[in-house]
This record gives C-alpha cells, structure tokens and sequence, in this order.
C-alpha cells in the first residue's frame, strides 16, 4: 500500500471509529482532493463531513477553529501546504492557543494537514517545508511521516490527539514508497521517533523523504568504513530526544538533514539544545544539511534540496573528528 | 453528489426576476435604517416593537445600568493603575444587552471586547467581570490576554485579541451545531474596523454558502481607533456588504434596545429553523475614549462626542419607561446609584483577593506538558533561587 | 485634516435617496448580463458594438488564435514531459485578449496564470512563452515558479502563485501611480475562486476607500479545479460583490471579445481619468481541465463541456467576421493553420537551447548575497567534487 | 531624545529627502500612530504620503508590495507587531520572494515596521517577538534597534534599502531609554553589531531591550569577578557573524540572550551556526536564555521573560567550562 492509501485508510477508519471527524479543504469532496487522499469519502460520508469549501486557507482553518471549539474533531486540507499562509493568522492565535486564552475552557482538538516538500518539480510553491513556522508556534504538534505504514498510525493518533497537529506529508513519496500497512486500528505514538537503521560512528536525524537520501548516503559512508545510524524522527514538535541522545551516546556525532531552509529550520533547534545541554557527548560539530536560504526554486531543485553527495560530505566531515 | 450542469447559476444570462426582486429587498433593508424608539423614548415603530412585560423591560434596563456601572469602574480602576487596560463599553450597552437577551443560554456567543452587557445579560456576574480584569486568583482566563471576558458557563467563547478573528470559529461552531443536528445559534460581536479584516470575508462567505445558524452583528460605532468608518470602506452601510455573500443585511439603531432585540430575536429564530445567516447592522457611537490607552481628542471633537449625547441608548429608554409607566426617571436612578454601591463592595472585596500563581503560564498549552516545556519549568523554579544569591528582588 | 461630525456618514438615518439610486443602478448591472455578439456571431446590442476597423478586428482575432495555439502546444509539451505543468486558457481567449487590447503599453498588468491571450496582446511572443515554459537559458523569469509568465518590458508583473495575493498588488501599484501623478491605470485578473480570499476584500476595499485607478477582472469559467461557483459563494453574481466596497460590478460575457473589449476600454479610461475603479466579472467557461495534472472527468460531465461548447469565443468571432466580411471562415482557419505550423518551427528551435545555469537560484534573493548565502554557495559548490568522488551522477 | 522621537525624526527626514517615501498603516495619520512615531507627519506631507488605512494587515502590506514594485518606498506599519500574521501570506510570498520571482525584474524596496516584545503588561497580543518567523524568510532583513540613535539610524537604512527589512522596535524602552541623537542625516549599516561593552570571558549575544538585562546582570557577574563581553547584534538576517566571531575568539564562552521564544528562537541559529563551524572555539554549552514557550501571558510577564537572574545563572552554568 502507498502513502496516499494508507492516509485514506487512516481517515476513512477514524470517520467510521468517531462521527465527529469531519473532513474540509478545497477539491476534498468530489474530487477528491487533487492528490486523492480523501478520494471516496465523500460517497461514505456524505457532503456534510466531506466538505468541499470556498478557496480560502484562512476560512479553512478558521471555520475549524470553530468546530473544534464546539466539539467535532475536524481534518483541514491545505491543498499544498505552501499555501498555509493566508491561515497563519489563525493558526497561531487561534489553532495553537485557544487552550491558553481560554484557561483550558475550549481546546481545538484538529489536524491542520496537507502535502509538503520537494521532488515532484512543483516550483516555488509546490514544494515547501514549513516546519520552522511551526515548531516555534507553542501549543502545536508537528508530524511528518516517511513511510505509509507511520503515515496511516500517525494521522490517526493526531485525529485522536486533544492537541492540534500539523501533519505534512511529502508528497513525493505518497505513490512511490509501498509498504504492508496493517488493515485495521492501530497508532504511532506523537512524539516519538524511529529508529531506521543502526550505526555506531555516526547519528544522522532527519525525517519525510530525506531518510531515503539519508539512507543512501550512510551505504556510501559505510563503503569508507564508517557506520551510520539513522534517526527518522517523525515528530518534530516534540521531537524525540531520548531516542537522539541514547544514540548520540554511542556515536558521539551528530549530523541533521532536512529539506527545511538552514536558517533556522528544525535543525537548529536540535543543534542548539545538543550544545546546550550535553555538549560533552559531542566529539566534533554538529553538521547540518539542509536545503539553502533561498525560495524553493522551480529548476535545479535536486541541487537545492539536501542529495547524497550533501549528506556524505557532512558525514566525512564530522568523520575527521 | 452530481456531476454537471446543475453545478452553474444562469451563466450566460441575466440573473432572473425572483433572484433580481430578492435582491432589491435586500438592498432595501441594508440602506434603510430601522428604529422603534426615537431619540425622545418615543415609539416609532409598532410593528417592531416587542410586547414585553414590565419586568422583562425593567430586566433590559438594569442590564444596561448594570453595564455602564461596571464599565465606568473598569475605567477608574485602570486609571488607579489596578487593570491593565481597559475598553469602554459607554453607549454601546443596548446592543450588547439587545443582541444578548434574544438568545437562548444554549446558543453560543463570539464577543469582541467591548460588550459587556452581554456577557451580564448571560450571567456573568460582577465579580467575575473584575476577577477577570484584576487577575485575581478566581480569574477565569487565568491571566492570559486583558480586556476578553468569556467563560464556557454561559457559552461566552473568549475573544482573541486580533480583531475579526472570531468570525469564522462563530461560523464553524454553527456549522458544527447543524451536522450534529443541535439546534443551537451562534451569535458573533465585532466592530466596524473588523468588516475590512480577511476573517469577515471568509466567515460570511461560508456562512452563505452552508446557510449556518449563525448571526453577525457589526457594532458600527463610527470608529476603529481614529479611523471613521468612512475611511473603512466606501460603501454607504456596512449591511450592504452581506449582499457580497448571499446574506441578508439589516441596519438598525444601535441606540434603540427595542429594535435591537426584536430584529436580533428574528435573526436568531430564522437562523435556529433552517433560515440561515443574518447580518445586523447596529449603528451606535463610542462615548469614551478607544480604550484607556487612547486620547480621542488627537481626532475628534468634544462638540461632536456632545452631539451624539442625545442618542444614550439608557437616556432613551429610561424616556420610554417613564411614558410607559414603568419606571420613573427617579427611580431609574435609584437603580444606577444601587448598583454603582453594590460593585463598590464587591471591588473593596475583590482587590483583597490574592494574586495568580507565578507560574500560571505553564499550564494550557497543550493537555499534557511536553518534555520542554518540563525542562524550562525547571529553569524558572531555579530562577528564583538565584535571585536570592544575587540579593535580587524578582519583579512578577 | 479636519476632525470631527463631517466623517460620519448618515449615522442614523437611511441611506439618502442619491445613494440608494446609485446603488439601485448598481444593482441591476451587477445583477445583469451584457452582451455584443450572441451564440452565432449575431450583434445584438448596437450601443456597446465598439466601432473598430476591419484590420483591428483582424488583430483581436490573430491575437486569440495565437493564444489558443501556444495553449495546444504547451499542453502537448507537458504530454511530452518537457513542460512542469500547463494551465489550459482554452475558452477564455476573449477574456485576456479584449481586456488586454483596452490598456495602453504604459499600464501594468497583474495577471493570474491564465491569460495567455494578454501576455501576447501585450507584446510577449510565443518564443519567450516558450522558454519560460521549458526554462531555457533564455527564460526571463529563471526557473522560478511554474505556469506563470511576466516581463518588465511589456508592465505584465509576474504572478504569484497562491491565487489573489497579486489583487492588493494591483491597487498599491494603482494608488502609487496616482501619488506619483502618473495617468496610468492597473489591471489585474483572477478566477472566481480567487474572489473567496482575503486579497480580493482586502484589494477591493483599498480601491474603493481610495478611489485607485484599477480594474479588477474575474474570469467566471464557473470552477475552482472541482469547486463549482455556487460552491464559492451564496450570491447569484460575482459582480455583485463589488457593491461590498462602493465600487460598480459589471457582468458581461467573457466569450464576446466586442463585450470585454467595450467594458473594459470604458472601465481603464474611466480610471484613468479620475474615476475610481471598477469590477466587471467575465463569464466564460474553462473548456479543458483544471491544469495538466487534472483529471476533470471525476467532477464533470462531458455532456456539459460539449454544451458549452457553442460558446467558444473563437467560434463566435469567426462567425461575426464572417457576417461582417472581414474574414471568411475558411481564411479563418488558414490564420490557425499558419500559427500552428509557425509555432512548431519555434518550438523546435528553443528545445535546441540550453538550460539555465546550475546555480540560478542562488540569485535574486537579495540585491547583494549576504554572508550566510555565500557560505551555502561554497558548500554548494564542493558538493559537484563529492558526487565525483563518490562516483555519483547528482541530478539536477 | 527617546526613541519614538528618533524614528519620527528619521521618517520625517526620509520623506523630505526622498519623495517615494511614503507612510501607511492604522491610525498613522491623524491619530500619529497608537505611540505617536508618525505624530505630524500628516501635516506636513498630507494624506497622499501618510495613509490612514482601513483595518487589515493582509491589506497594509499586500498594498505596499504594489506601490514598491511600482516604485515607491513604503513604511508599512503594523500597529502592534502581534498583528502582522494576517500579512504573512503577503509577506512571505510577496515582500521576501517578488525579487526571486521576478527574476530581479521588481522589487519590493519596503519596510514592515511596529512595536514589538514586552516589558508593558501588554499581554498575550502586544507583546510577541516574531524575529524566527521572519529570519526563516529568505529575501528579508530583520532588525531590532534598542537605542534610540540606532533606532534612527537603522531606519533611514532600513528605507534605503533595496531589500525589504522587517523592522521591530522594543516598545518597553520606546520613552524609557534617551540619549543625544544627532539632527540629519547619519546610518547604521544593516547587518552589523554594536559592541556594547567589553569583556574577556563571556560573550553574551543579544539585542532589543534584552541589552539593558544584559548590562544588570554583566554586573553581578563581575562582582564575582567574571568579565562579560555584550554584543548588541541590532540585525538578526543577517545577524554579524564577524563581531560574534571575534569575540569568542577572545572568550570562547557564549551565551545568547532573548526575548522570542527558545524553541527555534534566533539563539538556536546562533548556537547551530557556531557549533557547526567553530566548536573548537567553544570551551562550554552554548546557553540560551529565552521566554518559554508558552504564549506570551499578562500575568507575570517579568518572570516569563529573560530576567537578571536567568542571564546570570546561564554565565554562571558556561563559567564553570
Ligand atoms: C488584527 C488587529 N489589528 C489591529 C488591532 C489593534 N486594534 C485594536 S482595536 C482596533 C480598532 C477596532 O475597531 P472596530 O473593529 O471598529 O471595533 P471598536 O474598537 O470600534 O469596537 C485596532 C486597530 C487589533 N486588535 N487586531
Ligand atoms: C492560495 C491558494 N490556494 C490554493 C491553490 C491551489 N489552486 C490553484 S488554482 C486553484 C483554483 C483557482 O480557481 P479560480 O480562482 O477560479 O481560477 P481558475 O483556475 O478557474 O482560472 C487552486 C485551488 C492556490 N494556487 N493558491
Ligand atoms: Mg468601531
Ligand atoms: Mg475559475
């Protein structure tokens, strides 16, 4: 099964699981969403919790806000995250802190989800990784899943979260990456990372299509001899930081990927808290590899994005320490 | 769901006469400008005007007494450096209290910051009112943003700062009521500077497209801060900006407690049967200043604050108590001095009240606290002891 | 700056009988339906027939024939997985060319990404559509955002991709020409899907309380991707939302190129010469899909594309050159034939080009690279040896 | 001269130098602004060039992208920083990404300006320090004065700019800090520090009103006899590198001090930054002290917000490396 089969499943158990999850976006309903993951839930559903809406991410999100507030368990579509913007707004005022201005009265128990990242050569705004935005937004819960089998755990526990979530998923692995996906009810727990593969020299954390990458470049590493251990965190707010630090004990070398921008994108913050608090554990600098500090370019954008040459070079980098 | 054709509204023709004859009574209504009482009590409107009880008028009145008193105290406690800022609410107590009053307790309220009539007319009482403004202990928002009133108790939803922000959740939550099959309205507060913001389009768009139970009440007070409402938009009313979405648009006189409550009861009622979404106009003026932080004088005149004296929703109602036999002016005041004693007491009360645990902010951010948040709850406990090594004295 | 009474506008009182004239006027052409030409080319409204001679109509005609053509290419081209993704114009040739052919050179455009017609009755050939489609070497925008054209040369400002965001764009460009005392006007076009976002209430609200010299144009082709226009909005007409912001909504046939060509000239010169803004919704219909990565299929039928299809504004035209004996209908299609025979000659020559450089974007993100972009670029560079050391093939 | 006066008086000199400068926001005209920085500047340039706008950030700024691209040199304000989010659509897309976009062919030539951190119980909405959201935008200048002859320095810099600058002015030290401020025409160049004080121990990196908690608690520090270097980075995109550099050169020790909040704060970019590329500059934890991440809350704002006893404690913590 795909990740766009396993996201349906998710949303199709969960709707028949608890009538008050609803589903809105744009193109949702009969079109079923342009890259289908909500395909045919309008026909079990009906238009009333499949919800095909006016294009308006601002409306979206804060039409959610209200049905949240009053008590259903609503899954907003932005139909590429890049388009998220016109709903900052009331994502941060009201998503992320509707709990806090309102002393735990009212709480917005929704998802905030839709395609994210690189790779399908979708230009400027077809291919973002907001997820800085976000995880300095308090009161928000940042995923994104690199496999469908953790797409399809993870959305369900973010339905089923009295958090809001923003659940990305990088679309350029929704039909590539097929996995045996478990028919039926289970979750991957927000907040906690996976370990993808076992190493001892090096602890490489990154999350989305970047563990492929990631992946690829650790064999070329361990061509050299060097033995790389790969962390795909899943969760970026709260990231897992027992899961990094038990490895950084083992390796003493920290490199992070991330489609992100440089400049503050998630890796910083990992970087930082690594620095701050158990600087002894590091033998050498913590590398980051990430896409640059520009908008995300139409051409060249495997240039851009983080590539196994990138993250090698990182590797071999931290190696000389 | 069908496919095709049925999809499109008369694509390449004219709009048809009973959509055109729907319109031309729409546009009537958001032009015109409706009122049972004039500026002297008198009735001017029969039709409008609801048959009430003599208790249920004098009710209408001391809400109204009751929201100017404890707004004037607000005022008084700010300027003692007691509230950290306060907005006033004088002249605007016959919608806040209109509007209130022709809901039922289970329809649920989106204020804005400038109604507190409306949170009274819902049960809320003084003390909690100053609970809220001094942070006291029994604050119910526990100290998060100042001058929001709100509590789950009456279904009075907190406003967020950010004006206009409310508009769409006021849509959701009715859009959330009719999938449930509740028959539930909500209603939604906010001022005529919101009208510009991008929540006022997206709430009443789809609030026409889902026909929501929900009603919009634009308290036009002339103002947003310095800006008049001329240079909020260029349209003449700001009712007529309902017909953008398919929403009937009512102007009223905000000043009018009458015809508040009955256009209000109507909108509510037709929004609770199927009806959907009502626009109201409520044309009223701000008395006092934007908030205690602003100086009105830097763009308008004492002539013209003096002009609109004549239209106080409590001096023309009280006019029409006392031709209605209900209420005579003296006795009106009475009920003014009483109430202005009673909050007295309850302030001498409330200001002994303790403070908010320091570490208040902690709490509410997410259901559980996660890990980092943990880790700097142990900075801030350790902040304290340093201060003490330092011989430091930690300002709260 | 005067204070004072003077900005309230009939604060309580209806709208004066002049306001509420306009407005009726308003109305009904918001709630109306103009045409020149009907189905089969036939004129049927004298007055707004623009008097143009046969060489100009020979113009509007090449010119939407040329739009159509490079639109077939592109799609093909996208079939042929050189382009990223194409926007279909088909249908809405009379829209962009009429509405382009009423500006002067000197006006700015701010497009939507569906106007081919206007980029190229502005001047834009279909060799530079061609090499920003296929980013070639020669491509004016540099491998930035996909199915979006623009160039400084002819005023078309490129578009932004998230719909709306260039509508305030539009108005500010508007606004500042009027502070400067240039006499030039801005237009800018989007889709009725876009009339749901916060840039339209925003753009509309600005024009109008600022009287700016700037015409807005939505193409009604009655979808977003699969959202019907009933879906978007509860009001019968897209025009009518103009009267949201005390400006005139016109709504015409965007299929009649005389219709838009009429509308539009009279809409730029008035806002040219003083007198504010104006929005005029262009009903057309989108005859193929949504974009190339569309699949249509899943939320129409083809019998309704098919009963549009007596509406295709070229279609229409043919038959009115006809009739008029400015062209014949077998003339007509040599035209086409010889577009289409040219294009291709063109398209063979700028697949021969080279692309853009391999750092490309590392330009133009700030008038001078600051330090931490060049620190990336030197990482950027060293990755090239990596890759050979690894024996690596990066891809670009 | 506060710093309220220094801002009037450089918009005031920029729009007489320069007559496509022009001035929008709410209640900028008549009112002079909520803090009166742009008190008579309607009369004296009218209401063509100081533009009391209607109620919408998405609009201030969507406008002033328009008349920059047309060739004017809009200061936009947003009356309280805490209300730009509706503009970030606009911003994002627009503000930072027309020049990348247009390929060089427009630009947007403008300043986003308003009051922002705490210190003013301003609560939850007028109070925030957004720097991340923006230091994550590639295409912006990001700056924050904290006196007031920097403010007017920065600002003349900030309108000539050719790129656009989001510009945060520390409301809390508006009328609290005054200082001689030279008359005319003078800049302080985007993109570099002020070395606020010397020091051989610690280099304690901040800016805004985190200055003046820096110098109280430098003075602690020193009555136990640690010497503390403070850097005023004054612009955080792109933050002085070289000055920082240079400093922990001299102290190998660092602790970042601000007001935003500390997941993703610009102190994670900071810390990342040097532990990626000069660790062996560092003898200790990189600390960062920072607000929580909690909303930013009315009650107890002072113990939300970096105080002398939390800087203190941090030199304290890398003092004993
Ligand atoms: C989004 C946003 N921008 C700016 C402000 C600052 N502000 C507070 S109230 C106000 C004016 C609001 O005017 P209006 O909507 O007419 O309500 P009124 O205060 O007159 O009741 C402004 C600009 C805000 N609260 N929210
Ligand atoms: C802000 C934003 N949200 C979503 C999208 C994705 N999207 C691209 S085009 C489109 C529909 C636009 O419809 P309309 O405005 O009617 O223009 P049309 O495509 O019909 O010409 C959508 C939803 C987008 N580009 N921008
Ligand atoms: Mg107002
Ligand atoms: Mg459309």
């Amino acid at each position: 099964m795909n990740m766009v089969q396993a996201l349906n499943q998710a949303l199709r158990e969960e709707m028949r699981r608890d009538e008050r999850v609803v589903v809105l976006g744009e193109d949702v309903g009969r079109r079923g969403g342009v890259f289908l993951v909500t395909e045919g839930l309008i026909d079990e559903f009906g238009p009333d919790r499949v919800i095909d809406t006016p294009l308006t991410e601002m409306g979206i999100v804060g039409v959610a806000v209200g049905m949240a507030m009053y008590g259903l368990r609503p899954v907003a579509e932005i139909q590429f995250i890049d388009f998220v913007y016109e709903a900052f707004d009331q994502i941060v005022n009201n998503v992320a802190w509707v709990r806090f201005r309102s002393a735990g009265m009212y709480k917005t128990p929704m998802v905030i989800r839709g395609p994210c990242c690189g790779g399908i050569r979708g230009g400027m705004h077809h291919s973002q990784s907001p997820e800085t935005y976000f995880m300095h937004t308090p009161g928000l819960y940042v995923v994104m899943p690199s496999t469908p089998k953790d797409a399809k755990g993870l959305l369900k526990a973010s339905i089923r979260s009295d958090d809001p979530v923003i659940f990305l998923e990088p679309k350029v692995i929704y039909r590539r990456i097929r996995e045996e996906v478990p028919e039926g009810d289970y979750i991957v727990p927000l907040g906690k990372g996976r370990l993808v593969k076992e190493g001892s020299d090096v602890t490489l954390v990154t999350w989305g299509a970047m563990v492929y990458q990631a992946l690829e470049a650790a064999k070329h590493a361990e061509k050299r001899g060097w033995s790389i251990e790969i962390i795909d965190l899943r969760t970026l707010l709260p990231w897992d930081k027992d899961l990094v630090l038990e490895s950084l004990e083992k390796t003493n070398r920290l490199v992070i990927v991330h489609e992100a921008r440089r400049t503050l994108g998630p890796a910083a913050e990992i970087s930082a808290y690594v620095s701050e608090n158990h600087i002894d554990m590091l033998r050498g600098p913590v590398m980051r590899v990430a896409s640059y500090d520009t908008p995300f370019p139409l051409a060249h954008e495997k240039l851009y994005m983080p590539n196994v040459a990138r993250i090698y070079r990182a590797i071999r980098e931290v190696m000389q320490w | 769901m069908e496919k095709g054709v049925t999809f499109h509204r008369f694509p390449f023709a004219p709009a048809p006469r009973d959509v055109r004859e729907e319109y031309q009574r729409l546009l009537d209504e958001a032009l015109g400008f409706k009122r049972v009482l004039d500026e002297d009590g008198e009735v001017v409107d029969e039709q409008l005007h609801p048959k009430l009880s003599p208790d249920e008028l004098l009710e209408l009145y001391t809400l109204m007494v009751r929201a100017r008193v404890i707004d004037a105290w607000l005022l008084r406690l700010q300027r003692m450096g007691k509230v950290a800022l306060h907005a006033p609410n004088k002249g605007q107590e016959a919608t806040a209290v209109g509007v209130a009053k022709a809901m039922k307790p289970e329809d649920w309220l989106f204020p804005s910051y400038r109604e507190l009539g409306a949170y009274i007319a819902r049960g809320m009482s003084e003390e909690e009112i100053l609970d809220r403004a001094l942070n006291t202990k029994d604050d119910p928002l526990k100290g998060s943003d100042f001058a929001i009133y709100g509590n789950r108790k009456y279904n009075i939803v907190p406003a967020p700062v950010p004006v206009g922000n409310q508009i769409p959740h006021a849509v959701g939550a009715a859009m959330a009521a009719k999938i449930l099959g509740d028959k539930i309205v909500t209603v939604t507060f906010f001022g005529d500077g919101s009208t510009s913001r991008g929540d006022f389009h997206a709430g009443l768009n789809f609030a026409g497209v889902f026909k929501s139970p929900v009603v919009f009440v634009i308290q036009n007070n002339q103002y947003a801060i310095s800006v008049p409402v001329t240079r909020q938009t260029a349209a003449p009313t700001l009712a007529v900006k309902a017909l953008a979405y398919g929403v009937p648009g009512k102007r009223i006189d905000g000043n009018d407690i009458l015809v508040v409550y009955s256009v209000a009861k109507e909108a509510v009622e037709r929004a609770r049967n199927g009806g959907g979404p009502t626009l109201i106009e409520t044309v009223t003026y701000r008395m006092g200043p934007h908030t205690t932080a602003d100086d009105p004088s830097r763009y308008r005149n004492e002539e013209e604050v003096k002009a609109f004296e004549r239209l106080d929703p409590l001096r023309r109602f009280k006019l029409y108590l006392d031709k209605q036999g209900v209420l005579t002016l003296r006795e009106a005041e009475e009920i003014e001095k009483a109430w202005d004693s009673k909050v007295e007491e309850i302030i001498r009360r409330v200001l002994e009240k303790p403070g908010l645990p320091r570490d208040v902010f902690f709490h509410n951010v997410y259901s559980r606290m996660p890990w980092h948040l943990e880790e700097e709850y142990k900075e801030f406990e350790e902040q304290f002891e340093v201060a003490e090594e330092l011989g430091l004295q930690l300002e709260e």
